[in-house]
Order: structure tokens, then sequence, then C-alpha cells
């Protein structure tokens, strides 16, 4: 009982927070509701008893990218929100209208009849409660350390290098040329 | 006690996805356009963990590692998009994306 | 002396030619040319003494000239006593008329070049007169034939010389065309051009095949006649022999005197055979009595003291021809020939030195009183104007006699032609003396007496012409082969009245008549005016040749026309295609047509291309879409 | 279900209650050691309304500012943002409560369920702690946009800058322990230091060190108090909270405080371990408050000594001394901890660090020429 009433507290959450960031006039409104919607998500992974991701997912998305769109915003003009006249990009009717297809089509077959739930493709585990049997089961910290370490362990020094060459990456990109002795900027 | 089935999780994470794409498709800001896109990522991992969690296999521990990596490749990503809109901004002095359309065959 | 030496009296006097033709000294040129000649004098000499010594015919293969399957054409020369009585007698008289010219020619700026044509003349006559092979023969003809042209025409700058030139080579050329079909024809019966091939030669062994239906051997001969008409002046091709004065007159001497002209009698006589066994023997005789009477008829008309001898030259061609015509061997015509060219030169000189005298004046009607101005050379002049009208016991009268002796035998029409001709002859002969020699000097200034250089030759030639009659007369007509016959007191009676009847009758219309400023009573305006010949051809010929250039050239705008209609057809259908079918097809269809096809097609395209982000994102989330619902029906 | 959740309850409620209690007696021990390192006495007469009793050695004087926090009147600045001025204090707050419940007490009336539920809810403690704690960085952030005044802007951007960029140290240097001890969890790493405390070995010396020196920085504390600056912007990013926001901030950075020294006593002096522990079990939190108040004794100490960075200073030394040492700490600490002789250990841990330190000090002052005054002769 307790979890379908949390499930549906975040799932609101998630989804208000998801919809103001996408609808709201001033950006930093807009900022600070993507990280109620990161916030929902990750009490959702504490739900689904996945706490290391839910935790990551606080520290990486909460602390580091909702920063990240807060600096973005104030180094570009629209600090105080979109002046433009209108919020949407030319034809965004038909945005919205392949916005809602795309998971309509998703969901349907699901809802529409069950038969073809049944042969979908994803095999459903029979029964799995989610909460209570498995609580102190093998989602401990350390056997997540120990799978990536030793099974994962070459996807792990990809992704090493991936973030550094994100990072060098980024600061080249975004890097103000100097301004030279007559202010004028020298090439990047 | 809780009867939270699969289908749950995938229905939210479908409207998440929905939203996320009613915010690439119709906003005229780039960053609202990176909001979504964040919006998308975090509606994939969803469905990692749900499908981690109601699979046969807990114990493998895919959907978190599966998770683990999407969060570092997403915020690898933010940084890079941020640089870019920064550098376009710079450049064209506008984040709007009508007026970004030099891609525009003449 | 071996026959070896034979060849070298024609090569002599071509390398004399070929030394010259470099020079431009005309005294060291004259020297070697006469050099040239005096040696080969003493060989020509040398080998008349072996002929007459041997008698039969004597022949010296040099060298092959061509190889054409079996048939061998060879640098071949033969001596019988023919070719070398001829040989002597052309080394002789050419040699004094070399002496003659190294005088008459000294001032002139180009005389080095006349030395070296007059020594290619002397090497063609001599090899024509030795060859024992007929295309050599035809070979030393042509040579001579380029000669005389050079000759002729020496005084290039003088319009009327080159004229005369041009004029020469060309009739003579149309004789040679008989003379060439005539060797070809032989070559063709007979496979072989040698005259005397020890046995199988082609006198030796008459072709006898039938040839369009008319016998081979009459038929060659016909051809071969052609060639002497050509070369010897006879009627209808004598037309070039007058103005061929207008060269210097040593060579009028030589070439129209004594040797080139006698080259057509000469081949008739070499291959007389030929003649015999074709019966054209009649025909001869009478194309040359009818030549001589025609001839000295128009002389009796001309005023130009060099035209006169010209046509005296032609009458006693045609008297030749009688003579070979009408007697059974080609001797008779052959003594005519020996004499003739003695005085006939010695007159040309005597002509050359007057005309020398009275400062380049031809014309006798501005002569007169020479004999005094010039008496050495008037006595030359008249011995061998004596000799020319056969006064008694001169070597004309014997020659001529012989002629009309056989022309009696033979014909008797043809008889009193060669006695008229002879009647007329002597006329003409007294009035030239009567112009020049009496009364006073109508001239613009005096004449005055020649150098001896020029005067010597003109003694030791009249010397010549009175007496080599009566010395070598008998025998030299039994070497040539004459057999001998009764002379018939008919014929010598009639003679001696023609030649003194001639001589008095000249004498009764000219002597008293003031001449130069009357009419000459003879001088008939046709005589004069060459009983129109030139004009004849001119208008027959001529115009022939002008209607066949005209032919000619219509041919060819034809041609043209026809090449231009092609070309007008084929452009017309390469634009006809060109313009339909490449433009309005293949253009339309491939090329063109398909590129604007495809450049609305991309402009479609581009239509997508908006620039628009969202745009492009929301065209794939409609193809994620479409692969959704696509894989739900599948697994529907 | 229910009794989870009162399992819960019980377990954080009393120690909010301990720490909101503790916030009074650290502001007014703060102003008194300030007072005494000035030489001068600090907050000493507070007369109690209708009683004549003065002298209370100013214990009374963290009630008198409350009581003055809750009268002032709360100003909002016209065209600022107004909920998110609200919210930031509050977003302030609610992570540093959140935090202090991980750190490992055993309080004295729990029962066997309730320890079972706080290790197995608190499996990954450390790292829920990081997580949380950059929760903070956003709540200054937005505090300083959402004033809509310059120098709050300006203090907010300084404050993100240094505390993302202290936050690396942190994280690294606390790695070093968990390494150590191979679990997240609090208590685990509490019973790792039952014998010996982690200060105790050279890469533990190390890595409190740096620790420390970014946990200043994280709360904003003494020398890198660069954000609320008075003499550059005022009071950074809080200059226009006033009134109860103002008091709910204060609040916020104490428990921060007392949570982030809570975690480097447990990650190295051995959370509630002490003499006579064994004996009487309760006394596990007396020496826990005792040690977080040792450490918030130097802290006070620093802030009243030492003086304030430059920014590119701070920044230098974040990134430049302490992430590099940290990065080495934590190689130097794998080879001891697979060495395990300590005499052998100890001399050369010590040597090496010592080495780093002092090249890459000596790195600092490379460009850093003789101070040269332009007024003051």
């Amino acid at each position: 009982m307790i979890e379908q009433v949390a499930f549906y507290i975040l799932s609101a959450v998630a989804v208000l927070g998801a919809l103001l960031a996408v609808s709201r006039r001033n950006l930093v409104h807009g900022v600070f509701a993507l990280l109620l919607f990161f916030a929902a998500l990750s009490g959702l992974f504490v739900m689904l008893l996945a706490d290391y991701v839910a935790a990551v997912q606080v520290l990486v998305y909460i602390g580091a990218v909702g920063i990240l769109l807060l600096f973005t915003i104030m180094l570009t003009e629209h600090v105080t929100g979109d002046d433009l006249r209108r919020l949407g990009v030319r034809g965004w009717f038909w945005g919205l209208l392949l916005a809602v297809a795309v998971p309509a089509v998703l969901i349907l077959p699901a809802v529409l009849n069950e038969k073809s739930a049944k042969a979908a493709p994803i095999v459903v585990a029979q029964g799995n409660p989610a909460l209570a049997n498995n609580a102190t089961q093998a989602n401990t910290v350390k056997a997540l350390g120990k799978v990536l370490m030793e099974k994962y362990v070459v996807p792990l020094e990809v992704l090493a290098l991936l973030l550094t060459a994100a990072l060098i990456g980024a600061v080249a990109v975004a890097h103000a040329p100097e301004k030279d002795a007559s202010g004028k900027d020298t090439p990047a | 006690m809780s009867n939270l089935t699969l289908e749950h999780y995938l229905i939210l994470s479908a409207v998440l996805l929905g939203i996320g794409l009613l915010g690439v498709f119709t906003r005229r800001n780039v960053i609202v356009v990176l909001f979504s896109i964040e919006i998308l990522f975090n509606a994939a991992n969803l469905n990692f963990i749900a499908f981690w969690r109601f699979g046969d296999q807990p114990e493998a521990l895919m959907g978190p590692i599966f998770a683990l990596f999407a969060i570092a490749v997403a915020a690898a990503e933010v940084a890079v998009g941020l640089a870019l809109v920064i550098a376009v901004y710079r450049h064209f002095k506008t984040v709007d994306l009508e007026k970004l359309d030099t891609l525009k065959e003449e | 002396m071996s026959t070896e030496k034979l060849a070298l009296i024609p090569l002599l006097p071509l390398l004399a030619a070929v030394l010259t033709c470099g020079m431009r000294c005309g005294r060291r040129a004259a020297a070697v040319a006469i050099g040239a000649m005096s040696l080969s004098l003493a060989i020509a000499l040398v080998m008349l003494a072996n002929a007459w010594a041997h008698g039969g015919v004597q022949t010296v293969s040099l060298a092959d000239w061509l190889v054409v399957g079996a048939a061998k054409i060879q640098f071949s020369l033969l001596l019988d006593p023919l070719s070398a009585c001829m040989a002597a007698m052309v080394t002789f008289v050419g040699l004094l008329i070399f002496i003659y010219s190294s005088g008459y020619m000294k001032d002139d700026p180009r005389c080095a070049r006349f030395f070296c044509y007059l020594s290619l003349f002397a090497a063609g006559m001599l090899g024509l007169v030795l060859a024992n092979n007929l295309l050599l023969l035809f070979m030393s003809w042509e040579i001579v034939g380029v000669a005389s042209y050079l000759l002729i025409g020496f005084w290039f700058h003088k319009p009327a010389a080159a004229a005369a030139g041009k004029k020469a080579f060309i009739v003579t050329r149309i004789g040679d065309m008989g003379f060439l079909i005539g060797i070809l024809l032989a070559f063709t019966q007979a496979g072989t051009l040698e005259l005397f091939d020890n046995g199988n030669g082609l006198l030796e062994k008459i072709p006898t095949g039938v040839v369009w239906g008319i016998g081979a051997a009459k038929l060659i001969s016909l051809f071969l006649f052609c060639g002497a008409i050509g070369k010897s002046g006879q009627l209808p091709l004598h037309v070039w022999l007058p103005d061929a004065m207008e060269g210097p007159t040593p060579v009028s001497a030589l070439i129209h005197a004594a040797t080139m002209v006698a080259a057509g009698v000469f081949l008739v006589a070499r291959t007389f055979p030929l003649f015999v066994e074709g019966q054209t023997l009649p025909l001869v005789a009478w194309v040359g009595g009818l030549t001589a009477f025609v001839a000295a008829l128009i002389a009796l008309g001309q005023y130009d003291i060099k035209r006169i001898l010209a046509y005296s030259t032609v009458s006693q061609l045609g008297l030749m021809m009688v003579g070979l015509g009408t007697a059974a061997t080609g001797a008779v015509g052959m003594f005519h020939l020996f004499t003739h060219a003695f005085f006939k030169a010695l007159l040309f000189l005597g002509a050359g030195s007057i005309i020398h005298g009275c400062h380049e004046e031809q014309d006798i009607r501005r002569m007169g009183g020479i004999a005094r101005a010039m008496p050495i050379t008037t006595a030359a002049y008249l011995c061998g104007a004596l000799a020319l009208v056969a006064f008694p016991f001169t070597s004309g009268y014997f020659s001529k006699d012989a002629v009309l002796i056989s022309a009696y035998g033979a014909d008797r029409n043809l008889f009193y032609l060669c006695a008229l001709t002879s009647l007329i002859t002597a006329l003409y002969v007294t009035r030239q003396c009567v112009y020049v020699f009496i009364g006073t000097h109508r001239g613009a200034q005096a004449p005055h007496e020649s150098p001896p250089v020029l005067t010597a030759p003109l003694v030791i030639l009249a010397a010549f012409a009175l007496g080599l009659g009566g010395l070598a007369g008998n025998s030299l007509l039994a070497k040539l082969g004459a057999k001998h016959s009764e002379h018939p007191f008919a014929v010598i009676a009639t003679s001696w009245a023609v030649a003194l009847g001639g001589m008095l009758l000249g004498w009764v219309i000219y002597a008293r008549r003031d001449l130069g400023r009357t009419t000459d009573p003879l001088a008939l305006s046709a005589l004069a005016n060459k009983f129109y010949f030139d004009e004849l051809y001119a208008a027959t010929v001529g115009r022939l040749w002008t209607a066949l250039t005209w032919l000619v050239v219509m041919l060819q705008e034809l041609l043209a026309g026809v090449c231009e209609l092609g070309v007008q057809l084929t452009q017309a259908t390469g634009q006809f295609f060109a313009r339909s079918v490449d433009v309005r097809l293949i253009d339309e269809l491939t090329m063109d047509g398909l590129a604007r096809r495809f450049h609305k097609g991309g402009e479609v395209a581009t239509g997508f291309q908006t620039g628009l982000l969202s745009g492009y994102l929301r065209w794939i989330a409609l193809g994620a879409l479409a692969v959704g619902v696509f894989v739900h029906w599948l697994w529907k | 279900m229910i009794d989870t959740l009162i399992h819960i309850l019980a377990l954080t409620a009393p120690v909010a209650m301990i720490f909101a209690s503790l916030f009074a007696f650290t502001t007014w021990l703060e102003r008194k050691i300030l007072a005494r390192i000035q030489n001068r006495i600090g907050p000493n007469y507070i007369n109690i309304p209708f009683t004549k009793f003065r002298k209370t050695f100013g214990l009374l004087q963290p009630a008198a500012d409350g009581f003055k926090m809750l009268v002032k009147e709360d100003i909002v600045p016209h065209g600022a943002d107004r909920f998110l001025h609200l919210l930031a204090p509050i977003l302030a707050l609610v992570p540093a409560m959140m935090v202090l419940c991980l750190l490992p007490f055993d309080l004295p009336f729990a029962n066997e369920s309730m320890k079972r539920i706080h290790a197995a809810a608190l499996d990954n403690a450390v790292l829920l702690f990081f997580g949380i704690t950059s929760i903070n960085t956003l709540a200054v952030f937005m505090a300083g946009w959402a004033s809509r005044n310059k120098y709050s802007l300006l203090g907010g951007m300084r404050a993100v800058a240094q505390m993302v960029s202290y936050e690396i140290p942190l994280v690294l240097s606390a790695a070093v322990v968990i390494m150590a001890v191979g679990s997240l969890s609090a208590q685990k790493i509490v019973a790792a230091q039952s014998t010996h405390w982690f200060i105790f070995t050279p890469w533990g010396l190390a890595a409190f060190f740096i620790f420390f020196i970014a946990s200043l920085a994280e709360t904003n504390r003494s020398p890198f108090d660069l954000p609320e600056a008075e003499s550059e912007i005022i009071a950074g990013y809080f200059t226009e909270y006033s009134g109860f926001k103002f008091a709910l901030f204060f609040l916020g950075e104490y428990l921060s405080i007392f949570a982030i020294n809570g975690l480097a006593v447990t990650l190295f002096f051995g959370g509630g371990n002490g003499p006579w522990v064994q004996a009487h079990p309760w006394l596990s939190c007396v020496w826990f408050l005792a040690k977080i108040f040792g450490l918030i004794f130097i802290i006070i100490w620093l802030r009243g000594t030492v003086p304030r960075l430059r920014v590119d200073q701070l920044m230098a030394f974040a990134w430049k001394f302490l992430m590099p040492l940290s990065i080495l700490n934590l190689f130097v600490a794998a080879v001891a901890l697979k060495v395990q002789q300590p005499w052998l250990t100890w001399p050369l841990c010590a040597l090496v660090l010592y080495a780093a330190a002092h090249g890459l000090s000596r790195l600092q002052q490379k460009n850093v020429g003789p101070r040269t005054y332009q007024y003051a002769e």
C-alpha cells in the first residue's frame, strides 16, 4: 500500500516537474522544475531498490547538471526567460502531435489488448514483488563494485576516457577567446 | 501488498518520453531542448532499472550498470552540449532555434 | 686500235660539257671544248680507218643499263662504215664550228655556258650516231633535242628566241612521240632493241608479226619515219626550223646545216632494212620530194639571209629523203648528206661573218656591195653557193646527180619534181648572191672584213665543198654499199641545164633591178608568209588545243560541282540529324532533360532542409513512429 | 509497514533535536571564542526580562538573537523571484538535516530492529551524504540569483564555484577511507576503526588534512568565506535576506558544519569509539559529540586568526594543490594497505606525501614575486 501511494506521488511529481521544465517561460524556474523531476526520479530508483543509482542520480544530476544548466543560462542573455513573443518554434503543432503519438504507439498495444501484452517480447518474471523479498540481496554497493571491476572493467575505462574527453572538449569549445591588447578577440 | 507491476513503470517512462519529445519538438530555446533531452535520458534510465528489477536475474546487476553508464554519458553530453550552446551564443548572439538555420539549403 | 676506245668519242664532249658548265671565263671554256672535240676527232678518224678496213659491223657492249626479266638493255655501241663516216663528219665540222664560235661569241658575257651547251650537243649527236641500242639512240636523240632548245633560246632575254626554242622543242617532240611508239612496237615484236646482236638483233631478224592488220615492219618503219620527219623538218613538221634562226649563227650552222637535221636521215639509213621489209620507201621518197619543192618555193620569197638558207636546208633534206626512198640502199641519200653538210656549214658560217661585218644586219634588202668590202668571205661563200646549185664538178653536183639518177630510175614523176626543185634552188641562190654581193651597200654602216679566226674555217670548208664530191665520191658510195648503176645521159643533161639555166634566169631577173627599193618580182605574198603554215597550225591545232583545255576545265568544274554537291548533301543530313534527333530526342531524354528533372527533384528535396532543428527531429520521430507501427503490425 | 515508519521517525527525530539545540550553543561558543581571540569578552550581559538576574555569561545570547530574528521584518526585494526567494533557505536547511541522520549515532535507547533498519537503509551512507550536500550548492545559487541583487548574484556565483571545486578533494579524501574499509556504510567504517583510528595512519592523516580544509570551503567558513565577504559584497548571497529566512540560512550553515565534521569524525576519529565505551555504550554518543566540538573549536579558532583567500588563490589551491595531493594520497594508501608493516609504510608514505606537498607548493610560488606596495611605504 505504501509503495503504491509513494509511487503515484513520485510519478506525479516527476510528470509535473517535467511538464514545468518544458513549459515554463522563465528558464531558471524551468531548471528548478527539472531538478525536482530528477529528485522524483531518484526517489523512484530508491523504490526500485537501486539506491546506489539513486545516490549517483542525485549527485550527478542535481549536483552537477543542474549547476551546469544554471551557469549556461547565466552566460546566455535570456536569464529572465524567453522575451520572445511566442514560445513554440514554427510548426509546433506537429511537434505536439508527434510527442503524443510516439509514446502512444509504445503504450497502446500493452493497453489495448492483453493478448499482445502476453506476446510482448519482454519476459516478465512471474510474480516478482518489488520490495519485500530480495531487499537484503545482492544490490549492495560491494557487489556492484565487484561486477564493475571484473566483468565491465573495459567499458569502465572507456567511460573514464569519454568523461575526460568531454571535460576537455567542453572547456575547449566554451573557452572565451582572450582579449588581445586592442580588445579584439584573438582566435580561440 | 504492493502490486506495482512493470507496466506502471513503463507507462510512466512513456509519459516522460512524451513530455521530453514535446520539449524537444516545440520549444524555441536551445536550453529548453537540452532540458527535454535530459528528461528523455532519465526516462530511459527509469526503464533500465524497472526492467532490471522486474527482470529474471536481478543479481546480474545489468540494470544499475546500464543506468550508471547512461548517467555518465548523459553528464558528458550535457557538458559538451552546453559548451556548444555557449559557443553558438557567442557566435550567433542568439539561442533561438529559428534563427540558427545556417544549415538551410539556400 | 681496238673498238673499246669507241666509247670515248661521245664521252669526251660530255666530260667537256660537265667541266665547262661551272666555268665563268669564256676563253678557258672554249679551250676545254675545242680540246675535247679535237681529241674525239682524232679517235673518230682512227675508228674510220678501222671501219674502212673491216667493212662489216663491230659491236661493243659497255654495261647493262636496264635488266627487265629476260630482256636486257645495254649501253652498246656499233662501228660500221656508215656510223664511222657520220662520226668523223660530225667531229670535223663540229671542231671547225667550235673554233669559229670561239671568235664569234668572244664578247658575249655567257660565252662559257654557250660552249657547255655545244659540247653537250656534240656528245648527244655522237652518242646517237654510234648507238647500237634503239633506246640509247632515243636517249641521245632527246639530249640533242634539249641541246638544240638551249642553243636556239641561248639569248633568252629576246622573247623571239625563247619562243623559237620552245617551238622547236615542242614540234620535234611531236615527231619523237611517233619514234617512241615505234621503239615500243619494235620491242614488243622483236623482244630486243639491239640493232646488231650477232644474229638475233632487230635488223638481223626482222619481226614478221601483224599488228592492227598492218605488217609489223611496215608499222615500225612508219613510226620511226615520223621521228625522222620531226627531227629533219620534213613537210608537216618543218615550221620550227626557219624560226630556229633566232639562235647565234654558229648554232644554226652546226645544228641546222650539218648535224641535227641530218639525224632523221641517218635514222632512216640506219634502220633501212626495216623500211625495205615494210615497203615504205616510196612514201619516204614522195614526202621528201614534196618538202623539197615547197621549201624551195618559200626560199624564193624570203628577205632574211639566214631564213633563205634555212629553207634551202629543208629543201635539200627533202632531196636526201628522195635519195633514200628511191635507191636500193641508203648510200645515195647519205652521200648527199655528207656533201650538203660541208657546203651548207660553209654558207651559214659565211652568212654569220657577213652579218658580223654588217654590224648584226640580217635583212638582204639593206645589204649589197659586200664583194668589195669582204673579198675572202665573198669568195668562200660563192664556192658554197656553187656547190648548193650543183654547178658541174662541185661536190653538190656529184651527190645531187646521184639522187636524180636514183629518182629517174625509180619514179619518173618524182624525177621531174626534183628537177624543177633544182631549178628553183639555183634561182633563189643567185637571187641571194645578187642581193648581197653586187651593187652598192644599202646598210647604215660600211661592212668590214671579219678577222682571220672567222675566215679560216670558211676557206677550209670551201676546199671541202669543191673537192669532196669528185675525190671521195666513188669510194664513199662503194663503202656505203651503193650498187654501181649506169649514168643515163638524159639525167646528166637535165642536171646541167637546170643548174646553169637557173643561174642565168636569176641573173636576168635580179641583176639590173634596183634591189631594195622596188618589190621583188617573185616574192609573192604567199611565199613570203611561208604558205601560212603557222597560221594554219594555229588555226587548227591551236584551236583544237584550246577546245581540249576548255573541255578539261569544264570536266573539272563538273567534278568540283559533284564533290560540292556531295559535301552539301552530307552537311544537310548531318544538320538534320543534329537538329532533330540529337537535340530533341537524345538531349531531351538523356542529357539536359534528365538533368533538369533531377534539378527539380533536388529543389523539392531542399524544401525539406529548412535548417530548423526541431523540424528535422520531428521527421526522425515520424520515422520512428512508422517503424513502431510496422513492428506492432508485424507481431500482431 | 507503520512500525518501520515509526522506527525511522524514532531514529531521526532525536538527532534533529540534539543538533538544533547544539546550534544555539555553538553560536554562543563561536562569539565567545572569537572575542577571546580578539582579546575582548564577547556576549556576557543578557538580562532576562522580568527578572533582575543579568550576569548569564551571555548564554542566553542565541535565544535573544533568535527572538530578534523572529521579530524582524522579512523584506523581499521588488522584482525578485518571490517563490525562489522563499525556497532558497528551505533548500539550504533540509539537506543539512537529512545528512545528519546518516551519521553513525548508536543511540542508547535504540533496540535491535531499529539498528537493523538503520544499517540497511544507510548501506551507502557516505555516498548519499555527498549527494545530498551537493544540493547545498544549489540552494546557495538560488539565494544569490533570486534576490535580484548584483552583489548577491556575485556572491552566489563565487560560492558555487568554490563549493563545486572543493567537492572533488572532499570526495577523493573520503574515498581513501572507503577504500581502506571497503564499504560505504558508516557503521562498518566506525567498526573498522575500533582498534586504531585512521588518523594515526600516514595516508589517513593526509586525507583528514585535505578533508578538513575542503569541508571548511564546502561550508563557506573562515579562510574560505569569500561569498559573504562583508568588505566586498556586503553579505554575499544572503544580503537580501532578513528576519527568519536569514535565521534559517544560519541554522542550515551550522547544521552542515555539524554534519561534515560528524563525517570527519566517523571517517578519521573512529566515530563513537573512545575509552570506557565498551562499559557504558551510551558513552559513544558523548565521545562522538566531544570529537565534533573539538573540530568546531579548531574551525572557530581558524576563523579568528586566518585572513581571507583571494578568488584565484582559492581556485588555484583547490585545483593545483589539494586535488593532486588527494589523488596521490589514494595511490599511497593503496600501497600502504597492501604492505602491512607499519614500521615501513609510515616513514615512506610520510616522506612521499610531504615531498609532494612541498613540491606542489613550490610550484605555486613560481610566479609569485615579492609583494610590491604601491602606496604604503
